[in-house]
This record gives structure tokens, C-alpha cells and sequence, in this order.
């Protein structure tokens, strides 16, 4: 006996309401054009654009990329055609379609932050702005501005300064206590936040005694890391109202069901794309098909129903 | 007919050398015809290693009745490849592509010339088959100069051989051909050919391009190679596959192997 | 071409003499009697038995363990049969044994440590202390004693103050900075650190909308973890001048040779007696194999040897 | 002959009823004789997924010229045992075992009741085979009770039918046999057996046992149970497999089912 109509599954996060809950995450997904052969592009909850910095970066040179068990590491260093290149080529291509598209930012100054903000405010057809802040902080000897709750806080006032646009604070898991970040971030005024952003990690290639990667340490994404994510988000979601939207290795609808469970309103998937071009299609159709054997007729009203207290059936 | 996925069953997959393997697959008639240089991302479906798909050339391509047949040439060089090589005839695999530019063909060149150093063949091979059997070009003005570090490592003589009267064999340490690099064996003869009318067609391991470029630039060849580096996506988002470039105006960027290439401009790309 | 005799596979940890770098890691191989069967332990460099506390604990309720992918979570809450337990009814059969023997030790307090540390103090048989702060300070509502450089350095000097074992401090990956509070330890009179215990994770058991482990989250190990621990022992050997003991996610006898190559002079192997129970001495008959094959002559002379400037043949 | 890794040949690996699968594993002879109520943990030679063995009791073992075989019954319960059933015959297996300790054996005792639920009836099966054959007890003391949700979860049959003629069937729907809980259908027999010359041996879900020991307390009936819990390392090292059990001074401690178990005094078991 499953429920005949389909299930509602447009989200909130703050101002910004979507048709689903699935998105892109930055740098998996390009600048959207690079997945209009495989995927509606239509269909997404959102597209979170590559990374733009205030001018076009070169990035890391290669090896770049690195298989790791369950996962990988990357070093793109950030490569992008800068914030005016992606009004001017990109959005034009990214409007004809009826998608929320989420410019991901990235600075290493304040100022630049600011500035890549500035850009994007009045661009029509830019839904919100996603804060990366897991960049090196030039100033603080290399150290993110996300790792520091005061640093992370003060990001967010500046970009907020410049911006009408709701603006999501992607965090950085390298860190001891993600909540206290997400908490510094929500008083500075974010309207959301999103985490995880990669785990620093690093791959050796034995052969010549050398790092795998140019760069030598890279950031560790895909299933591997899904345990830490999950519990970052389940750590943030009871410490801060505003919504939180998941990421990180989520591979299938039942992978992006558990961060909704913990009460993500929303989730992105990254790696999977490499790996299935047709992953956030693929994730979507699972969910409803979930929520349809399960009679639930409402997303929302399955995000957040975890149950602590433990498994009622544990064996 | 536009690239995708695809489950393709494997035919068969042969160890024709030791560690280089032929694989065919069986793929439905969907899957688009490849052009020379463009290559495939192959996954196991359903294991979680590899994790990522692992990119090879297409070797050879054959339409059938409602299905489509492709080879792919390969030699065990790590983990992924290895994994591959173990897989029975009824495995099925995911099969991403055709992905990348191709070569561009020259038809109306005198010489076609083919450098390929090992494995390099495979993508050479399948250019060499375009240009004989679809644009008809006069075998006898194909040169081939194929190198590998020893005789085990020289594959695909058998596909060339009946495309291509003049193969030019060496390895490094004499056992197979003339004991030599190919770069070096090509050099002796590049006399024999003049720029203008002469396409150059190269794939091979980074120190032979190097060198070639080396060998080319003073000479004003014009010659296209077929680049190798990591890659996670195949299709141009994630910017993995990188390599530095030099454009018209002497610019350096970074460039996709998987959508900007793997195909390139000998004289365009920078060495460190 | 082979080095005909065998290559020289001790390593000093400073005042501790190992016959080799392969050891046990803490809570993966019991007290050394539960692998007897499979391991010769003469063989071994050393054994880390099962973390210690000043009573028996009882742990946490099951289910305790979660697959995840290429790894695991555990949350056995350290049960242990206590160091008065360990020390009437393992030691003499460990004494046994020609191998070096390290008590890991555990504590909810400064005080507890303490305890440990002297009970232990002079024991036959035993040739260190692992000590363990990654347990949660009950005082500093939960958040483990390593995560903050002042107090693990502190918990280290009270550990001193106890013992004249070697002292060994074994850090928690859930930090911002794990390099700080290597420095610290250090400082603090640490004859040696070895990294990293588990990373925190979450699992979620999706049909039941609740966690998989009862104590809802756990330790996250085995080979998913590796490019983060390399990442950290990496970060760690550049800045202490103690010896670095690497864990995390070694399953063979390459990713062994991966920390070592990095510069840790020793290696702890856990999740990987699990699914080997001869995963120590494959790994050491690998490192061996490794060493004749590259006619290296003493495992002395590849610690350390990484080559950051990068591969000299990377394609 | 002691317990370790052990390298096997799938012979067979059939789905025998839906989600149910029967498979034949070919072991070098030094693997040791399992007693009823040990298990194994299984794995994927060479796979990286799933990444723990998983616990499977023994259901049968033969021993050959110079091999073993056993055979494992086992469901599909999750994605570990999914991939296992997607085994091909001639695939590799890493059998680590055999691994815990048995249910003790009172033959003296003039009846032996079994009460399986589910797939609880392998670790039995191999006990009543071994009380019938090894030890010769008489088949017409030995009364079967088995359960389980539906028809097509109630499997072993041909097996036991040949050790044993008292098998009494239920299911919760009762599409097999009398439509009952296995416990109420036993309860409705208890005053057959005399508490002192009987021997239960049970197998089960968490749900059945509890209620099974509800039922046996206050007769005071000896039942041994073989339970089930989350394995990482199956030697009693990684504390992962933890059980409340009570021992006779009323003290609570977590023991390992793998190395303590899997095999308890039902009335020592702690249920929250
Ligand atoms: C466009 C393209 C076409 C290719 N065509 C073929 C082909 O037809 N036949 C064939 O045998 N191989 C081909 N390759 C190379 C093949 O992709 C690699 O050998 C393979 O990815 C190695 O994977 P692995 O897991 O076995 O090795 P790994 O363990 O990943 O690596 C082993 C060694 O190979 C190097 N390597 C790994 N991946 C690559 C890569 N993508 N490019 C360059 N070096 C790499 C590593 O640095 C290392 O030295 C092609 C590569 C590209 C980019
Ligand atoms: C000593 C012992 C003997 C066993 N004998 C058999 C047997 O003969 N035949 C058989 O089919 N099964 C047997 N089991 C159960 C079997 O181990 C599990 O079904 C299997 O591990 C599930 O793995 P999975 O990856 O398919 O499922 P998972 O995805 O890991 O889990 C699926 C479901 O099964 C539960 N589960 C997982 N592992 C276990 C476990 N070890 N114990 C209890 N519940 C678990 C989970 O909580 C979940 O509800 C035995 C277990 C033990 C401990
Ligand atoms: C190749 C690659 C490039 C990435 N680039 C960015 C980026 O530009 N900005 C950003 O905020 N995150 C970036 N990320 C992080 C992802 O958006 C995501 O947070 C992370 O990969 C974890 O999710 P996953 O496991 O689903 O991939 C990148 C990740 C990968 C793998
Ligand atoms: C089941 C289990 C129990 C553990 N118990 C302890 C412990 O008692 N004390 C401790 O310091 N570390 C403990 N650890 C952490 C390991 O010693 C090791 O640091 C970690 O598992 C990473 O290494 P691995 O990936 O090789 O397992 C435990 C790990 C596991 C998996
Ligand atoms: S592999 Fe992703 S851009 Fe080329
Ligand atoms: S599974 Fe490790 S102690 Fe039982």
C-alpha cells in the first residue's frame, strides 16, 4: 500500500526555499554545464558553483587527484576562471534553467571576501552565496578562517555587510569543536551553514618516497569520511537554530536520508558525481521512493525525527 | 548516442603480454562511437574499489547487430589496473564515455607518422585504423615507430601490422628491434620528412614526449600527443586532470585532460 | 641483486630498545593472549595492551561496532578488567614472552592517571606507558583531555611525576592543530607521542531512524582513516624532536612504510588484526622483504627519507 | 588444527528460498572440526567490501580425502550477506574459525528440545546431527520446535527431517505449519519435559529468547542459547561483542559473545 501522490519535497533554508533537498557541492559539479548531458539540470534543489575567487586562479600544479580507501584526495587549489568571468560566461548559461544557483566564494583576505561578495550581489539568478571558509588565512600563518570562531564570525559579518543574498557558512571539519564555529557564525548573522568542507589528509607514493600529490596534503572527501560528517552534523544541529545542510559521502538516497534524519534540512553531494554522473538524479528518485514506501508525504516531515534513545530493534 | 554510462559485459579479457591485458567488452548500441583519442572511464560495477574509474583508451570499436564491441589495451600499472586484470569473461563493468577531444586528422598530409611508446599504442592504433579504413589513406604513407622498454612491453604489433606496412620497432634494452629509444630511432629518420606535409600523431610516457618535443621543435613539425593524468570525474568539473599549457600568446594555465585533451599540441605543452 | 643478510629492524624509541617498529595498538589485541594462537609474539616490537583504569569498567552498552566504509566505529567505552587485574593476571603471562610490553593507560581525571601511572610503576615486564587522552574530561564537560595543549601537557607532567617508564602520550585527531599539542606534550616532558587515535564518527540505522551504536557515536579506524593520519604524523615529526609512533588504518606492509618514510620511527597496527589476525607479522615480513629488495640495510636508514620537493616521476 | 584464517572454495551457493542461501565451502584439512554452536567469520578474499568478516555458524561438515567441507545457511540481512550472495561458485573465501565456544552437550538427559527461530535453526542443526550420528542419541527423544515469520523463512527442513521425526512448525502467519510464535507453541508442550531430564537448546531472535526465557524461568529449565551480536575481530580481543550476562551473584558484566559465547545459560542473560 504505497501513498499514490508524490511526495512534497521542496525545503527551507531560511529565505531561500527549494524544490528538493539535493544539491551540488562545490567543485564536484563545475559551473553546472559540465553535468547538462547526464542530469535535468531542472531537477536539482540547487547547483553550488565551483569555488570563485576575486580574480581567476591558476590553482595547485598536478598530480592534483589521489584514490584513497573509500574516498579521495584533491589539491585543485581552488582553479577558477574569477568572480567576473562567471557573471559575464556562466550565469547567462546557468539562468536558462529553473534552478537555484549558489555561488561558492572563497578569499584570502577579508577584503577579498568582501569583494567577490560585492560582485555577486545584484546578479539575477544567483539564489544565495555559500562562504567557504577552509581557505588558509594568508595572515594567520596558513591556518583557515574557519578554524577559528572569532576569525569564522567576522567572515561572515563582512560578507553579510555586502551581500542581500543569503549567505551559508560552509565549514571546515579540521577542527576541534565545529559547533562552536557554526554557533560563532549564527550570531555573526549567517542564515545557514553547511558542513563538511574536506579532511586535510595526505598520501604517500612509496615508490619515490614522495607525496602522491604536488601539494603534498590534500582534502580527503567521499564515503570514508560520511561517520565524521554525520557527527559533525549531529553535533551542529542541536547547537544552532538556523538550517544546516549536510555533505560528505553521500553516495545513495539512504546516505542522504541519514542526514536529513539528524535534521539537515538540506544535503549536497560531491564526490558520487565523479564516480555516477547521474548521482543527484539518481539520490532524488531514491528519496521519494523512500518516502513513498514509508507514507511519509512531506520531506519535512521526516528531517530531524532521529531518535537517540537508541534502535527499538537492535538485534 | 551522447556520452554517458553504460554496463558493458566483458567478452573476454586476455593477458596477451605479461601484464598487458585485451580486454573486449560488449557495450548496448547506444554507446557512441569513439573517435581516435577519445577514451573510456572504467569502473567495476557494483565493488567499492577502485574507487574512481580509471581512464583507457579505446582500442578498437566494432558495431554488431544491436550492440557494439570495444577493445581496450592495457598493462597493469597499480592497484585499479590490477583489479581489472582479474575479472572474468560475464563481468559486468561501467563503462563512462566516449570522453575527450580526439586527434585531428590530416588526411590531406603526405605522411602520417605514429610514435608510440608502450601502452601508447593503444590510442594510435585505433587512428591508424581510422585513417586506412574509414578515410582510405594510402598505407604506404603511414610510418610507424613504436618503443618500449623491452620486448614484453611491445603490444598491438599484430592490429598494426595489418594496417601498416612500415613498423619501426626498438627497445631499450635491445631485445626486441633495434636496441634504441624511439625518440631516437624517429630522429635518425626525420630527415625523410617534410614539415609542412607531414602529420605527426604521439603517445607515449612524459620523458619520451619531452623529448620529442625536444627532437620537433627546432624541425617545426607539427604534432599532436595524447596526454595521461589522474582523474576522478572525465568530464571537465573537478579540474583533477591538469596539465600546464602555453597558449598562442605564450600564457601558461592549466588545462583538463579529460575535456581539453587528452589530446594536444606537442609544441603547447610546458615541461618542468 | 638482493642484500643477502637480513636487514637491521631495530628502532629506538628513545630509551626503549624495540627489536622492531611493528607494535600492537591499544584496544585491537586484547591483552596479547587472544592472538597467541596466530602470532608468535617473540616476533613483535611491542605489544599495547587494551587501555587501563584504576577500576574495571563495564563500558558501554552494545551494539558497540559499525562497518563503514573501509573502516569501522567502535564505542566499547573502554572496558578493562583494571590495572590491579592486568597486573596479577596478564603480566606473568606476557613475562613470558621476549617482548617489549606497553600499559596504555586511561584516566577521567589527573587523578586517575596518576593512579594508574604509579600501580604500574614498577612492574616487572613492562618497558612503558602509552597514555591514552583522548577520553573525555569529565571536568571540562566531555571534551577529551588532548584537544587542549595545556591540559595534555599537564596530564603528561603529572604522568611523569609517577613513573621512570618512558612515557609515550597518544593524541586525538579531533583537533585543530594536533602539532600544538605535540609541542606541548613535549614540552611537558613526553618521551614520545604516537598518533592518532580514532576520529569521531556517527552512524545511522536508517530503518529504525537511530543510531547504530547504542553510545550513538564512536571511534572511526582502519584504512578510510590512513590519509589523515599520514597527513598528521607528517605535521607532527616537522615539529617535535621526539620520536613519532604512527597509527592509523595500516593494513600492509606499504602503508607501515608509509609512516615510516615520513619519519615516525615506529608503527602501531589495529583494525587490521581484525580482518588478519596475522596482520603484524605479514607486515613485518613485508618491511623486510621491502628493505632487501631496495638493499637497504638497516630500517634506520629509510625513516625519515620523505622527499617532499615531490615524485621524480609523477607521469 | 586450531582456529585461523583459512583460505576456501566456494562449491555452492544456492538460493534456496527467497533471501535464503545454502553454501558449500571447500577447506584445506587443517581447518579443525567445529563443534555445534561455533561459527566463522567470513570474508571476501581481496575485497575491500564488507570490510569485517561477518559471524556465520557452521550448519555442516564433511571431511574429505584431503579437504573439508562445510556448509553455511545463511539470510540476507544487510549488504554484507548481499555481496555473499552474489558469490559465483569457484570464488574465494577467507573462513577465519573455527571460532567460539559450544553449546555443552547433556546426553545423559533423556530429552533434547530444540527451538529455532528463523535462521537460528542452523547452529541446531549441526547439534542435532552431532547428538544423532556422533553420539547416537536416540532420535525419538529429540523434539524439534521451529518458527519463523512466514513459509519461506522456514528452512533446514530437509535436513532435519532426516535427523529428527518430533518437528513441530509455526509461523507468525501461519502460511506453514500452526500459526503461532514458536515460544507460545512450545509453552503449550512444557508439561511434556521434566525440568531434570531435559536439555533445551535454543537459537533465535533477540525478541524469542527473551520470551522463551520468561517462559523457562519459572519451570526451571536448563536452556543454552547461542546469541548474536555485532562482530569486529571474532577472538575476543576487540570487546566489540558485548552481551549483558549475570553471573551467580547476581553481578552484571558485558561478555564477549565471540570468545565467551556465542553459546549461554539462557537464565544468565541480561534483557534491557
Ligand atoms: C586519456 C588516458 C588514456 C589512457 N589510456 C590507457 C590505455 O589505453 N591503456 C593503459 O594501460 N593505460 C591507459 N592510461 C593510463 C591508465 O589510466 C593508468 O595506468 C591507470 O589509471 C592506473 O591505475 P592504477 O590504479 O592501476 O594505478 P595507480 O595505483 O593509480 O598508479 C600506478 C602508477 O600509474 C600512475 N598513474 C595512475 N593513474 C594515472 C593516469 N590516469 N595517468 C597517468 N599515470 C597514472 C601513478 O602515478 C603510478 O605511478 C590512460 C590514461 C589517460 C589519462
Ligand atoms: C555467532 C553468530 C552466528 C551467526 N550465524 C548465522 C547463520 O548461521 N546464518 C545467518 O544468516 N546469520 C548468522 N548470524 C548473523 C549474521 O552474522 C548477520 O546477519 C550478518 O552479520 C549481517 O551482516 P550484513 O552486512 O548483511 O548486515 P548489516 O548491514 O551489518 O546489518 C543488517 C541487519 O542485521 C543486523 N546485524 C548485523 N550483524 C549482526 C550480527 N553479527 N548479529 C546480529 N545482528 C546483526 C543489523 O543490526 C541490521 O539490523 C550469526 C551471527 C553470530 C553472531
Ligand atoms: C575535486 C573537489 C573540489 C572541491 N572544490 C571545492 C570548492 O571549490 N569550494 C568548496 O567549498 N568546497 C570544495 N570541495 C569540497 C566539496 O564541496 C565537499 O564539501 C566535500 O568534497 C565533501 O563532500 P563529498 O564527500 O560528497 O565529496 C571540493 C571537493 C572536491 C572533491
Ligand atoms: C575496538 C577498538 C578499541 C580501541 N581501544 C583503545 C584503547 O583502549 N586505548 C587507546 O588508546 N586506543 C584504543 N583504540 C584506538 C587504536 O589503538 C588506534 O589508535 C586506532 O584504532 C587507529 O588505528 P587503526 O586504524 O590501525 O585501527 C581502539 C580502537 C579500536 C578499533
Ligand atoms: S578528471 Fe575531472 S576535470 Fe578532468
Ligand atoms: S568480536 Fe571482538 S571481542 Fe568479540
Amino acid at each position: 500500500m504505497k501513498t499514490k501522490t508524490a511526495p512534497q519535497m521542496a525545503v527551507q533554508i531560511g529565505r531561500l526555499k527549494l524544490k528538493n533537498p539535493v544539491m551540488t557541492a562545490s567543485g564536484t559539479f563545475g559551473y553546472g554545464e559540465e553535468y547538462a548531458d547526464y542530469v535535468d539540470l531542472n531537477k536539482l534543489g540547487a547547483i553550488v558553483v565551483k569555488g570563485l575567487s576575486a580574480k581567476p586562479r591558476t590553482g595547485n600544479p598536478p598530480p592534483r587527484i589521489m584514490e584513497t580507501t573509500g574516498g579521495m584526495l584533491n589539491s585543485i587549489g581552488l582553479q577558477n576562471i574569477g568572480v567576473d568571468a562567471f557573471i559575464k560566461e556562466k550565469m547567462p548559461y546557468l539562468r536558462k534553467y529553473d534552478v537555484a544557483v549558489i555561488a561558492n566564494i572563497y578569499g584570502e583576505s577579508y577584503a577579498e571576501y568582501q569583494q567577490v561578495a560585492r560582485k555577486l550581489n545584484s546578479v539575477k539568478g544567483l539564489h544565495a552565496l555559500e562562504v567557504n571558509v577552509s581557505c588558509p588565512n594568508v595572515k594567520k600563518g596558513g591556518l583557515s578562517f574557519g578554524t577559528d570562531p572569532k576569525i569564522a564570525a567576522l567572515v561572515t559579518r563582512k560578507v553579510k555587510e555586502e551581500t542581500d543574498l543569503p549567505v551559508i557558512i560552509k565549514l571546515t571539519p579540521n577542527v576541534t569543536d565545529i559547533a562552536a564555529v557554526a554557533e560563532a557564525v549564527e550570531r555573526a548573522g549567517a542564515d545557514a551553514v553547511s558542513l563538511i568542507n574536506t579532511l586535510t589528509g595526505l598520501s604517500v607514493d612509496l615508490k619515490n618516497r614522495a607525496p602522491h600529490l604536488k601539494n603534498i596534503t590534500g582534502g580527503l572527501s567521499g564515503p570514508a569520511i560520511k561517520p565524521v560528517a554525520l557527527r559533525m552534523v549531529w553535533q551542529v544541529v542541536k547547537r544552532v537554530s538556523i538550517p544546516v545542510i549536510g555533505i560528505g559521502g553521500i553516495m545513495t538516497a539512504g546516505d542522504a536520508l541519514e542526514f536529513l534524519v539528524l535534521g539537515a534540512k538540506a544535503v549536497q553531494v560531491g564526490t558520487a558525481n565523479f564516480v555516477n554522473p547521474h548521482a543527484t538524479t539518481d539520490i532524488l528518485e531514491g528519496m521519494c521512493s523512500y518516502l513513498k514506501n514509508n507514507h511519509i508525504n512531506d520531506i519535512n516531515k521526516f528531517i530531524g525525527t532521529f531518535n537517540e534513545g537508541g534502535s527499538s530493534c537492535s538485534g | 548516442m551522447a556520452k554517458d554510462i553504460y554496463i558493458g559485459e566483458i567478452l573476454k579479457n586476455e593477458e596477451i603480454q605479461l601484464d598487458y591485458f585485451l580486454m573486449k567488452v560488449s557495450l548496448p548500441a547506444a554507446f557512441g562511437q569513439p573517435l581516435p583519442g577519445q577514451f573510456v572511464m572504467v569502473r567495476i560495477a557494483g565493488l567499492a574499489e577502485p574507487f574512481l574509474g580509471r581512464p583507457v583508451s579505446v582500442y578498437s570499436y566494432r558495431l554488431r547487430k544491436s550492440s557494439v564491441e570495444i577493445e581496450l589495451l592495457y598493462r597493469i600499472a597499480g592497484r585499479g589496473t590490477q583489479i581489472l586484470a582479474g575479472l572474468i569473461s560475464g563481468s559486468q563493468l561501467e563503462i563512462h564515455g566516449p570522453l575527450g577531444l580526439s586527434y585531428t586528422i590530416f588526411p590531406e598530409k603526405e605522411n602520417a607518422v605514429f610514435i608510440a611508446g608502450g601502452i601508447g599504442v593503444a590510442p594510435l592504433s585505433l587512428l591508424a585504423e581510422h585513417l586506412c579504413k574509414t578515410l582510405c589513406f594510402p598505407s604506404g604513407q603511414m610510418t610507424f615507430y613504436l618503443g618500449a622498454q623491452t620486448s614484453s612491453a611491445v603490444v598491438g604489433l599484430d592490429k598494426l601490422s595489418e594496417l601498416c606496412y612500415n613498423i619501426n620497432i626498438c627497445t631499450d634494452d635491445g631485445s626486441l628491434g633495434r636496441k634504441s629509444l624511439v625518440t631516437t630511432m624517429f630522429q635518425k629518420d626525420i630527415k625523410k620528412y617534410d614539415p609542412v606535409n607531414t602529420a605527426i600523431y604521439a603517445c607515449g610516457p612524459r620523458g619520451m614526449m619531452k623529448a620529442l618535443a625536444g627532437i620537433l621543435k627546432p624541425a617545426q613539425f607539427c604534432c599532436q600527443v595524447s596526454l595521461e593524468e589522474k582523474m576522478a570525474c572525465g568530464t571537465g568539473a573537478c579540474m583533477g586532470c591538469a596539465v600546464a599549457i602555453k597558449d598562442g600568446e605564450g600564457n601558461i594555465a592549466y588545462r583538463r585532460v579529460c575535456a581539453d585533451g587528452p589530446v594536444f599540441n606537442l609544441a603547447e605543452v610546458v615541461w618542468e
